[in-house]
């Protein structure tokens, strides 16, 4: 039970992408009918999920986040029409790359939350950081030189 | 006649006839293996080679070369030539300037794995096809051939030639065992997460960041590399912890994805001897479990499983890890 | 095939013919219904309050069985279908009463609601398929009939799943098939009283003569009914016409007289 | 030992009747309606305004015939019937207060009777 | 290096409750490029502007950083204040603090701690910003209205009243669409046909209109101003220059047992039709499915009896390329199937009808000529019951979770009509809520109590049977607390109603988004309520929501003076955050074009360096005006040449930076 007990003090940072047509009117909607979600839990708009780069990912894990997610319209209710099909097969690949490297699959995260989905993004970002939290810290994608500036 | 004066006639033919201005070969070393890329010309073919220690993939060369003013003969094996054809669909090679020979190949041998044999002194290596004869040490011995072949050509992908205007081929070339290619690569899926990063975090903390597999491979043909761009946000030339060469590999191999034609040169040509077609032949692997057999190269091709996509495509979560 | 079937306690005694002519009948198309060992009573009621947990126990003890034993749980009487397959669908989706049951039967892998509960009707139509009961009719029944469905087959439907609760065509199907024509009329779906039985006899007498009639005012020369309780209120309250569905079927396959 | 109120029933009764639109739909369906002194629709409303004591006197509890019509129709998703049961299964384990005895059992009962009836009048009807 | 403002927005209390804005105000002030940190009650009030507009000129700021609510929100108007100063416009970023921020978190502590990191990020993100410029693209000046109904019709109307082309796609032979159907209007009365025919005549001898019925939008391409459009024209098998609607064809076709799908199929028609007798165009077509001559080769009647040589059994289906500047979808509703409704015994009972059957029995031009009869005999029902929300408002998962929000008026409507032509008629109603919020709506439903005597009961049934041929409605009355049994002759049930099921084809197609109900979704719901997401595209009728006619008219009319609107202009500045290529880095490889979803991307060879050492290279150039930048391109470039203005991989890095540190 130690373990559980330690992992109430981590707090883990949380990168969330949010492609600006579905997924981040989807947190705006969160923010305004007051869906909680822990504040470590930061979110970078995007105008498409697929405009996500896979380096970003990376950087975000090297500068010290605990789990990515990227969030975009569902498919077939892509802005660009297409754009999150690409985003899917980009991540799956991706994803299943940095598992195949050992990284624990539930650090990364796909999620399509519409416009109108508050709750779901909400309930999302929860479900995450409880995930990550169990986890615990990303040491295998971390870079030393920036968590020494902690 | 033996397959390299054979090669040899077709390209002093070539050259005679003025059908072409240069032949894009391999050029012998000082040593019995170190064979190179070379480019003759009809008043200089000397030290034309072509034999089992060949396998450097010419394609990648023709991206430079086809700028160049006049015709080019080319020597490819099968595995170069769908090199060959990924960089005509990218626009990188002007295929009218080329002539593409297709060579008989029963794959190419791995100098170390002879030397690991023990001998002190090698003398001579000659091809007797299922059995390679080693003269060393003032002895004579024969060696099955698989037992010597390159890394890349353990589970060559294919005997076919995916484009050549002419072949020579005097030996039949056995098909490879198509199912074998992605055996490692599904070990590697059964372990745990945390034994497959110790095998990783063990084999590229052996990465000294030399670029040889980036300058060796037909997909990286960028003008400047993102590595070498200060503006891309990942520049770097040296690898200063551990998470700099997966940063490196992962996304090489992420650029490539879907246009590799798993040709095998980045393990051939890694001084640490690190595995890295197995992170291609991943992306290789999930995209054919995924979304249907690809084999980048094997027509020149608008497609690529990286710029396509089917609305019917699974979630990245029923990949993972699967 | 073999099934694994739990008959109940009604059809070892006052519904023995129900069974009988099931069991003849699916020997004759090509089923053997395999009676669980030990099998206790399901209740004969859903009980639906949150808390009721031991009343769950004996319809997952079958469930469990048949789970390591096919997959596959046949049930006959109407009442024991409606408990255990909303027993079942409780241990598949209700957390609580899913945790509750598992931890008192201390079962060596924990009961999730993993067997298929289906009833001789869906055998019939799924299994052996309504089109060869067809050719293996011997009697074709050659009667105007009017099926009586109840209740406990079809309702709550999001858990059933047995039909379209209000416009169900199964029974009237498998009339089809052993030769008879069926007749709908509009309260087949209605409660015929059920257990109030019991303690109010007008209350079941007006719902099941207002039954019997809207089948008679259609022309039913018989009314089908697969629950003993249907058929012992329909004919108590004048239903001289009411038979198990399971008797026609191994009349007209000719495996009884 | 059980504390017995209007939260007591809502819990074991695995409905939110907050749902109801007040349509009347259950009570529209039901087939025991005329034997109810409190309808079906007015247990949901009942249950909603906590009114417990109301609820603990009905006598429509041992009518109602858990036929489900009223659950399959209710266009909201509001169980009445699990309404009822639970006001019944209250009121049975209150006043430990069986609707039968085993004594009232074999006057009523004819050669005919099927074991189920017996059972489930029981399940129903005692505690 | 920059000069950067930063104005922090208390929102009223919506901020400042749980964000300490002083604190975030401290800290910003200390970050690198800074100059300026204030904090104001309403930054997007009219003094909040204005002192961002003073600090701008006063400290001669480069570029400013908004924290406030979502970019979604007043990005725009920000933007505009930044530019009144003479800042470019893209020199602005936003800090979301209050949807991302205070509205989410309850302690003070965290919610400062996270609004500071926001606002830094933004900073960080800001001193890699540069000006942007839009470009501009042409407009063709003509719309697209897909969709031949009332709102259709009306929309196209007013476009082309404006000068300006416009075309009609129609799935069916005729416009006119479900309004063609019923037979009065509420609250008024009038007869549908005599006020939607005359409408429907200018729209065909319109100069500016142009009409394809029995047509489907095949294929959409372009962008706003700039669509393609490829239209199927159905084969009629019928020349529509020739045909001149006489309808002996129709009266010589041996095929005669056709549904009528106008008339509801209550009736039939031959395998040759004309819908209905004011159908525009008034041309007949035949049913392939039906038309014997077609299916076996043999007959051929319709073509010797025809006049004007109009019938053509080879003609195929065609396809028409246009372009358009703006598009409208009206393609309207349909009712639910009743499949999980038999409780209503529709199934069953050919007197249990719709709403809608029922308007097609009272119609002149219907089945019975307008005679009210009942269709299992023809018989007039003495006896009438409606049933409202019939799948509507049922979260069962048998109907629709909505409100249908027309059916409440009709059934007044209808009962009104029975009860005035049929006086001997007893007419009930079984409802829930009359809703009839709407000018004169409630008063016309007080009509039909108080005047016309229909009986009301406020209730649900709960089923329907026969009895001795009377139909049994066994429902509740819940003002009384009864059950009761009403003996009727006619059933009517209102009905609820859905999107048209093709609206999901086009809302694929132009890329527009679509609810859970397949209601198309408006870009604002309360301030943009006709426009989509998809610039360029505008909605009109039910396929947006539940809407009687006056609503929808309203409606088609609204989107038709934004379809105006946009076509009056002669350019259309874009959005200046699309991508470039780098042509230094830029390898040719063709990757970006293929998941290019705009075809944007187009290739160069290009001579670099001069003399000896010029090399050709091939090179990626985008098209600005059509690009809209998704940033597809810029992950598929492995060489990192191509970016996005305004989402830069350098300003998105950056903010992964400070997002990150610690």
């Amino acid at each position: 039970m130690q373990e559980i007990t330690e992992n109430k003090e981590f707090k883990p940072l949380i990168v969330a992408f949010c492609c600006n047509w579905c997924s981040y009117a989807g947190a705006d909607l969160a923010g305004s009918s007051r869906l909680s979600y822990p504040a470590n839990v930061k979110i970078i708009r995007v105008p498409c999920s697929c405009r996500v780069n896979p380096i970003f990912i990376l950087k975000a894990f090297q500068r010290g986040a605990d789990g990515v997610i990227l969030c975009g319209c569902h498919p077939g209710d892509c802005h660009y029409s297409e754009g999150n099909y690409r985003t899917r097969r980009r991540m799956s690949l991706l994803f299943s790359m940095l598992n195949y490297l050992g990284i624990e699959k539930e650090r990364t995260r796909v999620e399509w939350v519409s416009a109108a989905e508050g709750a779901k993004f909400s309930a999302v970002m929860n479900d995450f950081v409880k995930t990550i939290t169990a986890l615990g810290e990303n040491k295998k994608l971390e870079d030393l030189r920036c968590k020494s500036k902690n | 006649m033996q397959i390299q004066e054979l090669v040899l006639h077709k390209a002093e033919e070539y050259l005679a006839s003025g059908k072409v201005d240069r032949v894009l070969a391999w050029k012998k070393g000082e040593t019995f293996y170190d064979n190179s890329p070379a480019i003759f010309t009809k008043d200089n073919l000397n030290g034309f080679v072509y034999n089992e220690f060949c396998a450097p993939n010419l394609s990648k060369y023709l991206v430079n070369e086809s700028k160049k003013e006049g015709k080019i003969l080319v020597f490819l094996k099968p595995c170069d030539t769908y090199s060959f054809n990924q960089l005509v669909s990218e626009h990188r090679i002007d295929r009218e300037k080329i002539v593409v020979i297709g060579l008989e190949c029963q794959g190419m041998l791995d100098e170390k794995k002879i030397y690991n044999l023990g001998f002190k002194r090698i003398e001579k290596v000659e091809d007797g096809l299922d059995n390679i004869i080693i003269t060393a040490d003032g002895q004579q011995v024969q060696i099955k051939r698989e037992e010597l072949l390159s890394v890349k050509c353990v589970d060559c992908k294919s005997k076919e030639f995916a484009v050549a205007d002419e072949t020579i081929v005097v030996n039949e070339m056995k098909q490879p065992d198509k199912n074998s290619r992605f055996s490692v690569v599904s070990e590697l899926e059964k372990m745990t997460e945390e034994e497959r990063f110790k095998f990783w975090q063990n084999e590229l903390s052996k990465c000294i960041r030399c670029n040889a597999c980036r300058n060796v491979c037909p997909a990286c043909t960028c003008t400047h590399c993102v590595f070498d761009n200060n503006k891309s946000g990942i520049a770097g030339k040296a690898n200063s912890d551990s998470f700099e060469e997966k940063l490196y590999h992962i996304i090489r191999a992420y650029h490539v994805a879907g246009r590799c034609t798993d040709c095998g040169e980045c393990s051939r040509v890694c001084p640490e001897s690190i595995p890295l077609h197995l992170i291609n032949r991943k992306f290789i692997k999930d995209i054919n479990d995924n979304y249907g057999e690809f084999q980048a190269g094997k027509t020149v091709s608008e497609h690529n499983p990286l710029v396509d996509y089917t609305k019917g495509d699974c979630e990245p979560k029923e990949m993972v890890g699967k | 095939m073999k099934i694994c079937y739990y008959p109940g306690c009604t059809l070892k005694n006052q519904a023995k013919r129900l069974d009988d002519c099931a069991r003849l009948s699916a020997e004759a198309l090509g089923v053997t219904m395999e009676e669980i060992p030990e099998w206790q009573c399901c209740g004969g009621v859903y009980p639906m309050a949150k808390d009721e947990i031991a009343t769950k126990l004996s319809s997952v003890r079958a469930l469990d069985y048949a789970k390591h034993h096919g997959g596959t749980l046949l049930t006959l009487c109407s009442a024991c279908h409606n408990v255990i397959k909303r027993v079942n669908n409780d241990m598949a989706t209700e957390k609580s009463i899913r945790d509750k049951v598992n931890n008192y039967m201390r079962l060596d892998e924990r009961y999730e609601g993993e067997t298929k509960v289906i009833h001789y009707l869906e055998m019939l139509k799924d299994i052996v398929g309504f089109d060869n009961i067809k050719k293996a009719v011997k009697n074709p029944v050659n009667k105007k009939i009017g099926a009586y469905y109840g209740c406990l087959l079809l309702r709550p439907s999001n858990v059933m799943a047995f039909d379209n609760p209000e416009n169900p065509t199964i029974l009237e199907d498998f009339i089809s098939a052993i030769g008879g024509t069926p007749v709908k009329y509009p309260f087949r779906n209605e409660c015929c009283g059920a257990y109030v039985s019991l303690t109010n006899k007008s209350l079941t007498e007006q719902k099941s003569k207002k039954i019997l009639e809207s089948a008679a005012a259609v022309g039913a020369e018989l009314v089908l009914t697969a629950c003993p309780l249907c058929y012992y209120n329909l004919k108590k309250n004048g239903g001289d016409n009411v038979v198990y569905f399971t008797e026609l079927l191994a009349k007209a396959l000719g495996v009884t007289e | 030992m059980e504390n017995f109120d209007i939260e007591y029933i809502k819990e074991i009764s695995r409905t939110d009747v907050r749902k109801c639109m007040k349509c009347g739909k259950c009570s529209g369906r039901c087939p025991a309606f005329n034997d109810m002194d409190i309808k079906p629709h007015q247990f949901v409303t009942l249950l909603g305004q906590g009114k417990f004591d109301v609820l603990l006197k009905s006598k429509a509890i041992f009518s109602c015939l858990s036929c489900m019509a009223c659950v399959e129709r209710c266009p909201r998703g509001v169980a009445p019937a699990n309404v009822i049961e639970a006001v019944r299964d209250t009121v049975e384990r209150m006043q430990n207060g069986n609707a039968i005895k085993a004594e009232d059992i074999p006057p009523i009962v004819d050669d005919l009777i099927p074991q189920q009836l017996l059972v489930s009048a029981y399940r129903k009807y005692r505690k | 290096m920059q000069r950067i403002g930063v104005f922090i927005c208390h929102c009223g209390t919506n901020i400042a409750a749980t964000v300490n804005v002083e604190k975030v105000t401290e800290a910003l002030r200390k970050e690198p490029c800074v100059v300026f940190a204030d904090n104001y009650q309403y930054m997007c009030s009219e003094n909040g502007q204005q002192l961002i507009k003073n600090k701008i000129k006063e400290y001669n700021l480069t570029g400013i950083v908004v924290c406030a609510c979502s970019p979604r929100m007043h990005e725009g108007t920000f933007r505009k204040t930044a530019e009144a100063a003479g800042l470019n416009p893209y020199m602005v970023e936003i800090a979301n603090i209050r949807e991302q921020c205070s509205w989410i978190h309850k302690d003070i502590d965290e919610a400062t701690e996270k609004a500071v990191i926001l606002g830094r990020t933004a900073i960080a993100k800001l001193t890699l910003n540069t000006p942007l410029t839009a470009g501009e693209t042409g407009v063709t000046k003509r719309a697209l209205v897909i969709g031949g109904g009332i709102a259709g019709i009306q929309c196209a109307l007013d476009i082309a009243d404006a000068g300006y082309e416009v075309d009609i796609v129609e799935k069916r032979p005729t416009i006119g669409g479900r309004m063609s159907q019923l037979d009065k209007t509420f609250p008024t009365l009038d007869c549908s046909a005599c006020i939607l025919t005359p409408k429907m005549v200018d729209c065909a001898q319109s100069e500016k209109i142009k009409l394809f019925t029995y047509s489907e939008v095949e294929e959409v391409k372009g962008f706003v101003g700039n669509f393609k459009v490829k239209i199927k024209k159905k084969a009629r098998y019928v020349d529509e220059t020739k045909c001149t609607g006489c309808g002996v064809c129709m009266a010589n076709c041996p095929s005669k047992k056709g549904l009528n799908a106008f008339n509801m199929n209550l009736n039939t028609r031959p395998a040759i039709y004309i819908p209905f007798a004011q159908a525009i165009p008034n041309v007949a077509v035949i049913d392939p499915e039906q038309c014997i001559k077609l299916k076996t080769g043999k007959c051929g009647l319709c073509q010797m009896k025809c006049g004007v040589g109009a019938i053509d059994y080879t003609q195929k289906d065609e396809y028409v390329d246009r372009e358009y500047g703006a598009i409208v979808v009206a393609t309207g509703f349909k009712p639910i199937d009743l499949t999980n409704f038999n409780e209503y015994g529709y199934a069953d009972n050919k007197d249990v009808i719709t709403s809608l059957e029922l308007e097609r029995l009272m119609n002149a031009a219907g089945p019975t000529k307008g005679v009210l009869l009942r269709p299992s005999d023809n018989e007039h029902p003495k006896v009438i019951t409606f049933i409202q929300c019939v799948g509507s408002r049922d979260v069962s998962g048998c109907g629709k979770p909505y409100c249908s929000k027309i059916c409440c008026m009709y059934t007044a409507k209808h009962a009104m009509l029975i009860r005035e032509k049929y006086p001997d008629t007893e007419v009930h109603v079984f409802y829930i809520d009359v809703r009839t919020p709407g000018k004169n709506y409630d008063e016309f439903y007080r009509r039909a109590v108080e005047q016309y005597g229909v009986d009301y009961i406020k209730g649900m049934v709960g089923k329907v049977y026969n009895e001795n041929g009377k139909l049994m409605v066994q429902g509740s009355n819940l003002l009384d607390n009864t059950q009761v049994v009403i003996p009727s002759d006619l059933v009517v049930l209102a009905t609820a109603i859905e999107p048209d099921p093709s609206v999901r084809d086009i809302a694929s197609k132009l890329t527009i988004s679509i609810d859970t109900n397949n209601f198309l979704t408006e870009a604002h719901a309360k301030l943009k309520p006709v426009e989509c997401a998809t610039a360029g595209v505008f909605l009109a009728g039910v396929c947006q929501g539940p809407k009687d006619v006056p609503e929808t008219v309203s409606q088609a009319s609204a989107a038709a003076s934004k379809v105006i609107g946009l076509l009056a202009k002669d350019k259309l500045k874009g959005n200046p955050c699309v991508a470039h290529s780098d042509e230094m880095m830029c390898t040719g490889c063709s990757q970006c074009a293929r998941v290019c979803p705009y075809g944007a991307i187009t290739y160069e060879d290009k001579t670099f360096g001069r003399g000896a050492n010029a090399t050709v290279r091939r090179v990626a150039v985008v098209n600005p005006a059509v690009c809209q930048g998704c940033g597809a391109c810029t992950v598929t470039c492995p060489s990192g040449a191509m970016d996005l203005h305004g989402f830069s991989s350098s300003q998105i890095l950056k903010e992964i930076d400070f997002i990150c540190k610690k």
